[in-house]
């Protein structure tokens, strides 16, 4: 069994950035993420999940890594001063290398 | 009755109560939590109640009563920002996008704080014209596209990029989750009138105001989590929590006789000039004027203002529109 | 009253405009939804507050009326898929497999189409068997049985390998969230009666046809939301999806006239052949199926037949009953 | 009517009816099940609900009478684990911790247990107090501080850590969510009296014997999952969990007598005695005695007790406070 | 402290194949999983999560090297094709080496 | 685009134990945390998550790996013994480094 590698960008943010980054994943031409409702608590405070305007989601990309630098980047310059957010990646392996 | 007495009474409804004792959960840090789904569902329930109330409202009355205070009050709500934004901007020295962005908020509308004064305008007896929910659905976007255009103008002139697109403030402003709710419950009744709310009754009307003091009790613990931010905001803010409503909510009485409606109308539009929104602005504005600071506009609305309002604000407006009227 | 003023009427009751408004709030993109523990609680809702009612009226007017109406509805659902499958198979061009879910689909009932049904002959004032709901709970199961004999059939014939066993989509046919909950609560209520039914009334009875209302607003939303899938399904499923049930609900009309229920029951079995299930059998299917294409039978029974019976097909179904009926 | 007929009676309820039908659902392992959310939901209801009834009940008797009952209550809330603790450590031989930490359940209550109980007063047409929530109110927290103490006491001795500190116990154990919102409703239940209750009662008190109803199916379900479990806890428990609560029902009815109350409200104070708590005292527990295993504190007081209580016991209690009472 | 290196498996899926997934887990042996509700997107069209017929799971499983091979295999052969799934591995490390 | 190595410790545990870790997380100065609400199986047995009294948490912090040694240590001190609880770390890249 070959297994390809690949990286995983984890964002974890602010319910209301959810649409803004889907957008950007669009650009960077990611074929698919994964999005879940999280609580948590980081610089800009507790995000206690209870109501929507609280609301935080972390929101989990496989894609090649060429184009997880890209989109940390963009992140970095059009996100992180505007949304309560977090990123980071890692190494996972996949089996079907250009389903992603 | 006087102003102490009618206060009192409000004080005492299990409305009231309830959202006293949500704020003291929060404070003595119970585990006691709503969780999310049920605060969406209740929102649902009161948006989707109220809207439908007015429409039917609406259908047996007919637009002829309606339009001349419903324009009245869609232009109110889209002209306080004009006043707070500058009042923010200079006197209180908030950037140009955060007074740009809490002025958003006061000039929309809270539904649920609407929702307080028909209850309690119920209990004691002062009758109202049930279209004015109407005035509730125009008002609540107008201020949010005014708060934006404010916003995007000065971010431009201080030539920073300008986040989400005013498409998406229009669209959010229109087909957002409360304001959608609303207007869109708005029509089914007036297209349904009295014979579907003979159907629906029983659900949307008889147990509205039990479901309310419900959901009072999770708004209380949602605004007592915020208290700690008081401190954060500084003290221009809280002032202007409790000053902007009453000032607006004057304004929104003496509009309303001016239009024509009765003691009760009155009273409602000047509620909803006094309220500050804390569902459909802050989606809006954080999408569309991402770079104005949420801590600002989401404390002032939801922990000066809406407990001002809930607790002694509604019977001032009342006791206001009672002196204006002969 | 002619058809076109029937379907009229039935257009502009609550239920049938909140269920619009959904499938426009889909259209328009808002982000108004209901969150999942909303919609699974309204579902249970309405299947316990479905069944009870029926168990109770089962015990009121005892099994003697029921059974034979009920066996012949029970053999309707088994044998519908008997005709759909080839239909699909050789007409359409489907795969076995395809075919074979689509059937079982369509075999099978939609609880809520059913619910609108009670609603909407309430609101024309047609009498109907409170027992009837025996009927949906009798058909919900064998139409699934049958297609999944029909899908390992065809495959084990292709040779393909069968997914989970026959076993899953029997268990899952019979102890599945949605027929468990009907039969469960139709069993209780037969067992407590009238007596049982003074006491919870309120809860099931009274509010039940807002909550209906409320419910289909969320089925606009998830129905509108499939409305993209229409081009992907081809014209021949969209042809079949209003022609089935026109078909299949003439036959349970008249199957229903036969075995001896009055016109409103007659329209009921009408209403339950001519539904497609969307929550029994999809989950059955995709379980026991799983080389099915989901595409086609979720969006044939939701975004077409569904929509075509809540707001056409049931004034439909009626009128033919009454041409039936001397 | 006898004993027998009376548990029959009891077991023909929607209520308890449906309560079988969760079991049912969980052995033949439906896919059945309620989101959380909604688990919580109809569990801050029913708290809300029954909080403010008795609120309002006490507004209205007045505290007089309430008092007395109300620290036997209490004391007997607190002296119960006095004797289960050693029963458990020496007879039982459980260990020290896990002795405590079923103690402090049996001696705390069940409020779904209460309600069923009040419901069942209502269908045979027992009266009762009103203010007779005030007891299960005030008898929620103090076993779980002694079970605790206890707890704390014996791992001390066996010089094991010990995990969360008894402030951790006492905060969970009054502002835990359930007693928080019980006693919180009370208050404001007692402060707005019967014109609050006016205004509330369609949702607070109309349909809350259905919301129960499906309530516990939803309880039913949870027990039945945990029944698997009753292996592993062995015959002393099995035994312990059904004699304990006749043990402290007696005493519980006994009690309710000799401090004035009539045989309805004898009876809910025997039930209060009876009942084990299955949602307070676990989570005050677990943070502040982990060492303990939930698996048996939890068995007991949901597979064993709580089962039997709602089936059997509540008409036994009944049964003994006709005896007692001339 | 030693840390003993697992490989976590990560299955993204429609929540229809979580019954068929849970089977497979047992079969290979896994002492343990973890399941998430999510939302999703990918090649087989968006997922709100919004009622059960279009829900979506993510599932972790912490197992050793050898056994995650035989689990990926498994997936790909007999799951793929059938249901809305990815999976991908990662390498952790844990404390209790014989508890996974 | 610089990213520097952070670790990524990972906690799935019974929710009363949440305070617990948030407190154990405040003590070692982690910045911030995310949860999940998970269902899971383990040695502990099934934690369907229906009720609270069975709920389960996913808890992940990003924290520099010396930070992360300490928090695994007090975690199988204090709390493996007590409560349903697994722990594991693994390697992540982020862009501001000081931020964790
Ligand atoms: N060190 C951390 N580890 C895990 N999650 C974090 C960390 N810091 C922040 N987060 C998550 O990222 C969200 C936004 O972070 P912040 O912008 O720092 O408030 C928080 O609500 C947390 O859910
Ligand atoms: N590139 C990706 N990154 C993260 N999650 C993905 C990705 N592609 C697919 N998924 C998840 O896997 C599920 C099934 O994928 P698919 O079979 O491609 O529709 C989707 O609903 C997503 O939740
Ligand atoms: N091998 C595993 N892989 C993924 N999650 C696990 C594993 N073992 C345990 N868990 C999770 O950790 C929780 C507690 O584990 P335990 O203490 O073994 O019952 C379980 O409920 C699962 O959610
Ligand atoms: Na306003
Ligand atoms: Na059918
Ligand atoms: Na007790």
């Amino acid at each position: 069994m070959n297994t390809y590698p690949m990286k995983r960008v984890t964002i974890v943010c602010e319910a209301y950035a959810k649409d803004a980054v889907k957008k950007l994943l669009r650009e960077i031409g990611a074929h698919g993420y994964t999005i879940f409702d999280v609580e948590g608590a980081g610089s800009r405070g507790e995000r206690p999940g209870d109501i929507r305007e609280f609301a935080n989601i972390q929101i989990e990309v496989i894609i090649p890594p060429e184009r997880a630098v890209v989109l940390l980047q963009r992140l970095e310059k059009e996100f992180f001063s505007r949304y309560a957010m977090i990123a980071y990646d890692s190494d996972v392996r996949v089996l079907r290398e250009n389903k992603f | 009755m006087d102003v102490f007495e009618a206060i009192r009474a409000n004080l005492l409804s299990p409305a009231v109560l309830f959202f006293a004792l949500g704020i003291f959960a929060a404070l003595v840090k119970s585990d006691l939590k709503f969780p999310e789904p049920l605060y969406v569902g209740l929102t649902i329930y009161l948006l989707v109640a109220i809207g439908f109330k007015g429409g039917v409202a609406i259908a047996e009355s007919g637009l002829r009563q309606v339009w001349l205070p419903g324009v009245a009050a869609m232009l109110l709500g889209a002209l306080i920002p004009v006043w707070i934004f500058p009042m923010l901007r200079y006197v209180g020295k908030f950037t140009a996008v955060d007074s740009a962005a809490i002025a958003a908020h006061y000039g929309s509308v809270s539904a649920v704080t609407f929702i307080a004064a028909t209850d309690y305008l119920k209990s004691v007896n002062v009758p109202y014209e049930g279209y004015a929910t109407a005035f509730l659905a125009v008002m609540e976007s107008p201020a949010i596209l005014v708060g934006v255009v404010l916003g995007k103008l000065a971010t431009k002139k201080a030539g920073e990029s300008s986040g989400a697109s005013l498409r998406t403030a229009v669209h959010e402003a229109i087909f957002g989750r409360s304001i959608f709710l609303l207007v869109g419950a708005l029509v089914v009744g007036a297209l349904c009138g009295t014979a579907g709310m003979a159907k629906v009754q029983a659900f949307f009307v008889t147990p509205f105001q039990g479901v309310l003091a419900l959901f009072l009790l999770e708004m209380g613990i949602v605004a007592g989590r915020r208290l700690g931010d008081l401190k954060k905001v500084g003290p221009f803010l809280l002032g202007f929590g409790v000053l902007a409503p009453l000032l607006n909510g004057a304004l929104g009485v003496y509009l309303g006789q001016l239009t024509g409606l009765g003691i009760g109308g009155a009273t409602l539009l000047g509620v909803l000039a006094a309220s500050a929104s804390y569902i459909a602005a802050p989606a809006a504005i954080r999408m569309s004027l991402p770079d104005a600071n949420p801590t600002f506009y989401l404390t002032a609305s939801l922990a000066i203002t809406f407990p001002f309002n809930i607790t002694v604000g509604i019977p001032l407006y009342l006791a206001f529109a009672r002196q204006l009227f002969p």
